[in-house]
């Protein structure tokens, strides 16, 4: 190996290919017998290239267990959209749970299922728990004590309320166009009509309830 | 596997298509000159010992390194430096038909397409062979068209095939590059709701829930329901709280008219117990 | 966005962490949207990336998904040491079989047998899906409606390619007319003397239909 440029050409070839730390003992492998530089030639060419690779966008450093390239840490902002999750979208069980829980809070989860028809998944109450939508405030005197739920400041803060009486009063809700009328002055935007898959889901469960199809398309009709 | 043995060469010069293939096939001794089977003490060896031995699992090999019938003429055809439109097919099933009466001696079961090959060389043999008449059979052809045009087909996806294989391919001539990411804030995003949604979500409960009678929904106003969540939360974890703390001056009539409500509503339901010890004395409030 | 070296700086740093190739579209998402480049601006940025990286051991390319860095393929002799395992070796009944969907998609399994002149085993295709060099891109209307493969981006990528027209292109069909009359021409020629009286006569009748033939074939391919 006569070439210093050939010896980084292929030392940082190989820590690319790598895409792990390699110690130099390793690297020293790379190399034939007879074309084997020394570790201390290795070590040089490895400094150099550190200097090389300065305000670039990824830099070369010894770690523990060996060198590696690493992208330098303040393009963290710009790297991490990479890999960001488009938002999901919530579930329409999710949302009516939602509803239930700020209209009729405090409420526990049984009560919830008794007006929706179907049950709630424990997996809904967790995700709005975690959002600090909703907690728990307290604990219903029955058998299993089970927990109430009411909303919290940051669900009110989050849909621009001072408090739940700014919510449309009940009898407004009974009225789906008029909601629809009203509230697209607000500038709601379009997304809202997407159902997805998931909420689906739930009104086939409440489908399959006889009373329920019949009825309901009545009444849609209308 | 097929790269263990090179049969493909134009280079070995011999005439019979017997020999490189025995040859590859027992890994006698290769030659470069006329190509004899092996040598045997010194003397070349150009027939076939009718005693020899070949193992079935070598002429399996043999003819798995040939493609097919296609690939066995083609190798034919370049071993003499023929140009495939050039094929003199008489000769060439004459070598094709050997090889196949080996196989056949070795007891080697042949692929249908091997024989089905040489039933189709056999008859363009005989169609040249047939006088010509030179204004009848305008239409019919050269009897070799079809041959050929398949044997030029299939030696340019052969080709093609070859050229494949020689593109620089990852992790073989490339290697595509990674570097450690930097550290990054996990921030799954969390998905946007509008108040639209939950509202129009509520209208269908309420539809639903309308059709039960004994489920229908009776409201009280929210300001009160929201009340009630306040002073549960107030009372958590607590044994009493004292009546008037819950009150506040600040909110005026209405709200303390709000508290009020709340608070029946919340023993209504059976949520709170209210404690007087004495006439007159400090009201408190304690979470059932 | 007013600079360009950190616009670099962040292209090359994503490209990196993401160990895979990058389309412009994705590489725009990296940046918020009050500082987003012009895809442009991207482009003209990663061309001048490409010359920047010339003579180090790896490469910044554009191949059929996206832009990626790759190590240069000169240094393979070196990098392939890094690895206990030698790279697979394609049988040539599967490097066969994966020219002919190449160049000949949307192909069905009896148009490779046809051309081949042998059947394809169920193995090779299989081995081409799970790979994703191939994919199932309809069924010809003929009875059993066979599938139709075609080759997929990710057998691009891996053979280094932006788009099939960069396949090294496929031998002619020769047409066995004019080769007879070159032959003619040229009066002496070294191979004319193995040619038996019999097939000599014929050329001149085989004229039309291997011309057609050759034509079909031709078209086909596009």
């Amino acid at each position: 190996m006569d070439d210093l440029g050939q010896l980084k050409r292929i030392l940082e070839g190989a820590l690319l290919a790598a895409g792990e730390p390699l110690p130099i003992e390793r690297l020293a492998l790379l190399f034939a017998d007879n074309e084997r530089p020394q570790n201390a030639d290795i070590r040089t060419a490895l400094k150099e290239m550190v200097e090389e690779y300065q305000g670039r966008g990824f830099e070369l450093k010894e770690v523990a267990s060996g060198w590696r390239f690493q992208v330098c840490q303040d393009l963290a902002p710009w790297i991490g959209r990479l890999w960001e999750e488009k938002p999901a979208r919530y579930s329409r069980a999710l949302l009516e749970t939602l509803a239930l829980i700020a209209y009729r809070q405090p409420v526990t989860r049984g009560e919830i299922e008794e007006v929706r028809g179907v049950s709630v998944s424990s997996n809904i109450i967790r995700t709005l728990l975690e959002r600090e939508w909703i907690r728990v405030v307290g604990h219903r005197d029955v058998p299993g004590r089970p927990a109430m739920y009411a909303t919290t400041r940051i669900f009110l803060d989050y849909f621009n309320l001072k408090n739940l009486s700014e919510l449309p009063p009940l009898a407004e809700i009974r009225d789906l166009d008029k909601i629809n009328a009203e509230l697209n002055f607000e500038g709601v935007d379009s997304k809202s009509h997407e159902v997805e898959p998931e909420s689906e889901e739930s009104f086939d469960e409440v489908q399959d309830e006889p009373l329920a199809t019949g009825l309901e398309t009545e009444k849609e009709d209308r | 596997m097929n790269d263990s043995i090179e049969l493909s060469g134009t280079d070995r010069g011999a005439d019979l298509p017997t020999e490189a293939l025995v040859g590859a096939a027992i890994v006698l001794q290769p030659s470069q000159q006329e190509m004899p089977f092996a040598i045997v003490e010194g003397q070349p060896v150009t027939q076939i010992p009718q005693d020899l031995y070949i193992p079935p699992d070598a002429l399996e090999i043999i003819l798995e390194a040939f493609e097919g019938p296609l690939d066995l003429l083609l190798y034919l055809i370049k071993r003499q430096n023929l140009d495939i439109l050039d094929i003199n097919v008489s000769r060439i099933t004459h070598q094709y038909m050997e090889y196949i009466e080996i196989m056949k001696a070795m007891q080697f079961e042949l692929a249908a397409e091997y024989l089905l090959m040489a039933a189709m060389l056999a008859e363009i043999k005989s169609r040249m062979l047939l006088p010509r008449h030179e204004n009848i059979e305008e239409d019919e052809g050269d009897p070799r068209a079809e041959l050929i045009r398949r044997l030029q087909e299939y030696e340019r996806y052969k080709q093609a095939a070859e050229d494949v294989d020689s593109l620089p391919r990852l992790n073989r001539d490339l290697y595509q590059v990674s570097a450690d990411a930097p550290k990054l804030e996990s921030s799954k995003p969390l998905p946007d709701v509008a108040l639209k949604e939950i509202l129009l979500a509520f209208a269908k409960v309420l539809k639903r829930a309308d059709m039960f009678e004994s489920h229908s929904v009776q409201m009280e106003k929210l300001s009160t329901r929201e009340r009630m969540s306040h002073i549960l939360s107030r009372l958590q974890g607590k044994q009493f709280v004292p009546f008037i703390s819950l009150f506040s001056v600040e909110e005026g009539r209405q709200g303390v008219v709000v508290t009020f409500l709340a608070m029946m509503e919340l023993i209504k339901e059976s949520l709170i117990d209210i404690v007087q010890n004495e006439i007159f004395g400090p009201i408190h409030i304690k979470a059932r």
